[in-house]
């Protein structure tokens, strides 16, 4: 067996560690957006996203795939794949030099932009060529900026949410406003309240660290080592301190938000979050929630940040990626996604840009019914830190929480 | 007595999941602390034909996909389980099959991954189904190589010196000798593309949309009576294996 | 008449066979004895065409069988144990050969029918093998071979896995199918006094050499084959039962 | 010349094998290996053991793979002791009904029997329900916590869930192939009592007859994903989750460091499953 098991490995070995390291061939895409747009017709296009929201899933199964194939003639393929799954199966390809990727378009923000731009997996400058961008409401640095990183054209805006606590407004009057009525609050009802390991739990989290950094703008700026040190040891003594109180007390967290949704719908959780602070519309109109379900942002304020759409820099197919990207951000897309009944998610236009008829059909949206207005909620935004501080957090939240005992 | 409250116990705990999944694909609306008294509704069983009908698509290709792989895995593993009768060695041979099965899924899948993104087959169904098919092939061999031993060979030489040609003696008396195996290797190969999910997870990138692929979204999706619904879908087509299997194969399932 | 000239067969270092020659006439029964281990199973093997020998050759009516696959040699081999297919019964086992040779129906029946009768077999038929009595399976593991009138027939210990009386009742059964079908036959065996019932022939193998012997007497007189031990102890057992006091 | 093709065709079918049964694995083993060693990847920088350093520095990587042992241990000594002790009690008389519902687990793949388990046994599951109906516990607070929590009782329970009808089965079947009863007798009619009998003959016969499968059935618990998935704990997790998250989490430095585990991981089951196994000629 050994005989054969050296040179056997050895082949192997040699056959796994060259990849041809040829630079991708991006394929020459028309000048003039016409051109683009026929160059497309006809063509598949492969998108990945979370798909971890029926209303979401539903707005693009039920809107967008066929808008697309009528009116581009594009054949719109949407695969399963949050943030990490993108960029670990983009860096596959790459690793094992494919020149062309499995898929077009994704669906990213934050930490994924971050990796994506480090392993240079990311098309662009791409988005001042869309049509659209002239709508984009450019001056708002909650779209301009994405986790303090320039976008610069590498990304095109999609849509802009603030996260949200969702409570039961039956069994909680007035939910806890800051975090000292929430010590007192979790004292007085043990085992209702938990946070998610995962990307929503991180961003919870964030904004506690922002708090303990001194607020609001504390964590501008690029990643600050000392200050993190700080900050992160209040947050930390603050989560250890309450943990007994939290929901399981503390010794094990919810591993995604659906699950969350899950416990909260059950009435085994009192508080579930969500980073579309719409969320609990559709969730109450699904019928998993209850109609007396709420949404609230504390005084200290919640993240709000927007999400994006990117091109894949080994895309086989960026003309029609491109045409899905400037569809996407049409008045006409945006506003669908605006109303609660499809998806409920803020716009990334500016009304004062948009053509009349369309400023107008945007304000006619549908209000929340559960939510707080958007204007109301603004003021308590926060924007997102550099992104290394989401990726110290859960290193850190697994070192200091979760293997505490 | 005691043996009977045992009986009873054990049956309980083993009928508890498939009356959970029923349970579930059943009510909405489901609060704490509901139990006898909640929302029923057949919605999600009638979304099968629409809302849901890609659970049905999903079945199909699970179906397909686990009946191909079952037949090329045991043929295969058929083939592959003689022929290392003839080898030195044999058990440092198998034992190198022993391994995709020992290994979970999702590792042996991140092993693979790269090199089928290299040979350009990941994201799609073929490239899934050859994944599988490195795993079950294995499996198939392992199991098979348990029929083979010194009186089979004798009976084959005997025919052959009857006067059978190879393939006679094959057909004639290999195969039915072989059948109990044969039918437990398609059973058992079947029911673990069915079940598989790691590897068409990252192969198939999401593409290649399997039954199990399904039940994840659902559960993703936050939406555990689609989920139960799809799981109940997962669950009955090897139940009814189970009993068609329980009554062809026999006693000889318990076997292996 | 089939003759083997100069078989040579090593496995590894170990030399099995070194030079190994006979003559056996058509219808006749050459039995090889010999202590375990000493090759004949690796002869009969070689004969059957399982496996080449390494020099030598083989012929059947002077031609030689070493380049013709086992099937076709119409050499037939019957182990220790009877091997009946256990999923056939015992007609099927019967006709298995001509069956292959695709056979009319009507032929197959009436010879399964004939050779059945004599063999004393005709009221199992329908059994399955594993309802068979051990002398039963040899019965049919024998008609089975008989049916397709092979040239040569390899006997490989046929009878030492059955109990004693079944053993001489075999013994006497094969005694009288060898003069009834004519069968040509090496039989091999570690029985001495198998050997001196069944065989036209004797030989004994030893450190890969065959010694045949032409005459019985030389056999029995020979200190290679073992004979002359069986002998000593029979006259032994005669001398004490002569010596013990009458009663 | 004929038995020069039969090499030739031998080489062919032995090489098919490999290429099917052995080269995908040790490939992809080469790869990890690789990737831990900085020899590939997109972020390498060449070789370096540094990666392998911090993984053996990092109590986490080592308690999960203790975690991962102890919930395998645990789940299979209740298995085998609840199927030695059904498998005893129904040797004597045969009980088909019993043997039917031993099959239906071997219906569930792991992922739907978690997902079961877990709509069972969560506070707000279908036996805490029960009991609230039952009027055993007042509210959502009184069920205990046997999901997601730290011994793993749900995870085990899933697994005992599994893994137990297949050995009850292989153990009745085993009995009646060593016609156990008939020892049974044999050992009273010599002064045995029953429990000197379960424990000199019954049990170590069972178990020495199926340590194979026992080894497998171990290891694949070892590897257990989708049950740890769902009712598992956050920390210490299994060894193929640890593996998952340093592979595709958001710290992309980690990925060597889940490679490197990777190759620990398949190692360490490799050993499990061959060490001494040169007993078994069986195969």
């Amino acid at each position: 067996m050994k005989k054969w098991f050296t040179p056997l490995f050895l082949l192997v070995w040699a056959f796994s560690c060259s990849p041809d390291k040829e630079s991708a061939t991006s394929s020459a895409l028309p000048e003039s957006w016409e051109a683009l747009e026929a160059q497309a017709r006809g063509t598949r296009l492969t998108l990945m996203m979370w798909q971890g929201d029926p209303m979401i899933n539903r707005y693009m199964r039920d809107f967008v795939v066929p808008a697309m194939k009528d009116t581009f003639g594009i054949e719109l393929d949407i695969l399963s794949g949050q943030g990490n799954i993108i960029v670990s199966t983009l860096m596959t390809e790459m690793e094992a030099g494919r020149k062309e990727s499995q898929i077009d378009a994704i669906w990213i923000n934050g930490e994924t932009f971050y990796q994506l731009r480090q392993i240079k997996g990311l098309f662009g400058p791409f988005v001042d060529r869309l049509p659209n961008s002239r709508l984009i409401d450019w001056d708002n640095p909650f779209i301009h900026t994405d986790f303090q990183q320039p976008i610069e054209g590498y990304e095109c805006p999609w849509g802009n949410v603030q996260m949200a606590w969702i409570y039961d407004s039956s069994r909680i009057p007035t939910p806890p406003a800051d975090l000292e009525a929430l010590e007192l609050w979790l004292r007085a009802n043990p085992g209702k309240f938990t946070l998610s390991n995962d990307f929503t739990g991180m961003t919870l989290l964030k904004s506690w660290l922002i708090h303990f950094a001194g607020g609001r703008d504390a964590l501008q700026g690029p990643f600050d080592e000392s200050k993190y040190l700080q900050s992160s040891q209040k947050l930390w003594e603050f989560v250890n301190r309450n943990k007994p109180y939290f929901w399981n007390r503390g010794e094990s967290f919810p591993a995604s938000l659906s699950q969350m949704h899950q416990l909260f719908a059950s009435g085994e959780l009192w508080f579930t979050f969500s980073n579309n602070d719409a969320e609990v519309d559709n969730k109450v109109r699904e019928g998993l929630f209850s109609e007396s379900s709420r949404a609230f942002v504390p005084d200290y304020g919640s993240i709000q940040n927007s999400h994006y759409l990117g091109i894949v820099a080994q895309a086989p197919n960026k003309a029609a990626a491109m045409v899905l990207c400037n569809f996407l951000i049409s008045p006409e897309a945006q506003i669908a996604k605006l109303d609660p009944l499809n998806w409920g998610d803020g716009t990334v236009l500016s009304p004062d840009r948009l053509d009349a008829p369309w400023r107008e059909k945007m304000s006619e949206v549908g209000e929340r019914q559960y939510v707080p207005p958007r204007s109301a909620l603004a003021p308590k935004a926060l924007m997102e830190p550099d992104p290394v501080y989401m990726i110290r957090l859960f290193e850190d939240f697994r070192k200091k929480v979760l293997s505490e005992q | 007595m005691m043996q009977k409250t045992l009986n009873t116990l054990i049956i309980i705990f083993l009928a508890l999941p498939l009356a959970a999944l029923l349970y579930l694909s059943a009510v909405k609306f489901w609060v704490y602390p509901d139990l006898l008294r909640a929302h029923f509704s057949l919605e999600f069983w009638s979304g099968l034909g629409g809302t849901y009908s890609g659970l049905t698509s999903s079945f199909a290709l699970s179906l397909l996909m686990a009946t191909s792989i079952s037949l090329t895995a045991t043929g295969l593993g058929f083939f592959f389980s003689a022929f290392l009768l003839l080898v030195p060695g044999r058990s440092t041979w198998l034992a190198l099959s022993f391994f995709p099965y020992l290994i979970a899924p999702v590792s042996f899948g991140a092993l693979l991954q790269t090199y089928f993104v290299r040979f350009g087959l990941s994201g799609s169904t073929g490239g899934v189904w050859i994944a599988q098919l490195l795993f079950v092939v294995p499996y198939a061999n392992i199991l098979l190589s348990t029929f083979w031993n010194r009186h089979i060979r004798q009976l084959y030489q005997q025919a052959i010196t009857l006067g059978a040609r190879p393939l006679q003696a094959l057909s004639g008396i290999i195969l039915p000798l072989a059948k109990p195996w044969l039918g437990l290797s398609l059973l058992q190969c079947f029911l673990i593309s069915w079940y598989e999910y790691g590897i068409t997870r990252l192969i198939g990138i999401g593409k290649v949309q399997t039954l199990t692929v399904g039940v994840m979204h659902y559960l993703n999706e936050a939406n555990p009576h689609v989920a139960a619904l799809a799981a109940i879908l997962l669950v009955s087509p090897v139940v009814l294996l189970g009993a068609i299997s329980y009554i062809v194969v026999g006693k000889l399932s318990l076997q292996v | 008449m089939i003759a083997v000239m100069d078989f040579q067969k090593k496995y590894g270092n170990e030399i099995v066979l070194d030079g190994v020659n006979f003559v056996l006439e058509k219808g006749k029964t050459l039995c090889v004895t010999g202590a375990s281990g000493s090759g004949k199973s690796t002869l009969l093997r070689l004969l059957a065409g399982w496996e080449s020998p390494d020099a030598g050759d083989f012929r059947i009516a002077g031609k030689s069988m070493l380049h013709i696959p086992p099937s076709q040699r119409k050499v037939v081999y019957l182990s220790q144990e009877p091997l009946l297919f256990p999923h056939l019964s015992v007609a099927k086992n019967l006709s298995y050969g001509l069956e292959i040779r695709r056979l009319p129906g009507k032929v197959v029946r009436e010879r399964v029918g004939e050779l059945a009768q004599r063999l004393g077999l005709d009221t199992q038929l329908h059994k399955m093998p594993d309802q068979l009595s051990g002398g039963q399976k040899q019965r049919v593991s024998f008609g089975r071979s008989l049916i397709i009138e092979p040239e040569i027939f390899l006997l490989d210990e046929p009878f030492a896995s059955l109990d004693h009386q079944t053993r001489e009742e075999m013994q006497v059964l094969f005694g009288e199918l060898r003069l009834t079908f004519s069968m040509t036959t090496i039989f091999v065996t570690h029985d001495i006094k198998e050997a001196l019932m069944t065989a036209d022939q004797l030989a004994t193998l030893k450190g890969g050499k065959l010694t045949v012997f032409d005459q019985v007497q030389d056999f029995l007189a020979s200190p290679e084959s073992g004979a002359r031990k069986e002998l000593d102890f029979w006259t032994r057992i005669q001398q004490l039962q002569q010596h013990e006091p009458q009663q | 010349m004929k038995s020069q093709t039969r090499s030739w065709q031998f080489a062919g079918v032995l090489s098919l094998y490999l290429l099917i049964c052995g080269v995908p694995l040790l490939a992809g083993l080469g790869y990890s290996l690789g990737y831990s060693l900085g020899l590939t990847g997109l972020l390498s920088q060449g070789f370096t053991l540094v990666h392998w350093q911090t993984l053996l520095q990092d109590t986490d990587a080592w308690r999960s793979m203790g975690y991962s042992l102890l919930v395998a241990a645990i789940s299979m000594a209740l298995s085998l002791s609840l199927a030695l002790g059904v498998a005893w009690l129904h040797e004597l008389r045969s009980q088909n009904t019993l043997r039917r519902w031993l099959l239906l687990p071997l219906a569930f793949p792991p992922l739907v029997a978690g997902f079961s388990w877990y709509y069972l046994l969560s506070p707000s599951g279908f036996l805490s329900r029960l009991a609230f109906h039952l009027g055993w516990i007042g509210g959502i607070e009184a069920f205990p916590v046997i999901v997601n929590d730290f011994p793993g009782v749900g995870l085990v329970l899933t697994h005992v869930f599994l893994v137990f009808p297949l050995f009850a089965l292989l153990f009745m079947h085993q009995s009646a192939k060593v016609r156990m009863g008939a020892l049974w007798q044999v050992a009273q009619s010599l002064g045995s009592k029953r429990s000197q009998f379960l424990r000199r003959v019954y049990i170590p016969l069972q178990l020495r007859k199926a340590e194979l499968l026992i080894r497998l059935y171990a290891i694949f618990l070892i590897g257990t994903y989708e049950v740890a998935l769902l009712l598992g704990r956050s920390s210490p997790r299994v060894m193929t989750l640890y593996i998952t998250d340093k592979l595709g989490r958001f710290n992309l430095a980690d990925i060597p460091q889940g490679h490197a585990m990777l190759v620990v991981y398949i190692l360490l089951a490799g050993v499990l499953a061959f060490g001494g196994i040169k007993k078994y000629r069986i195969l």
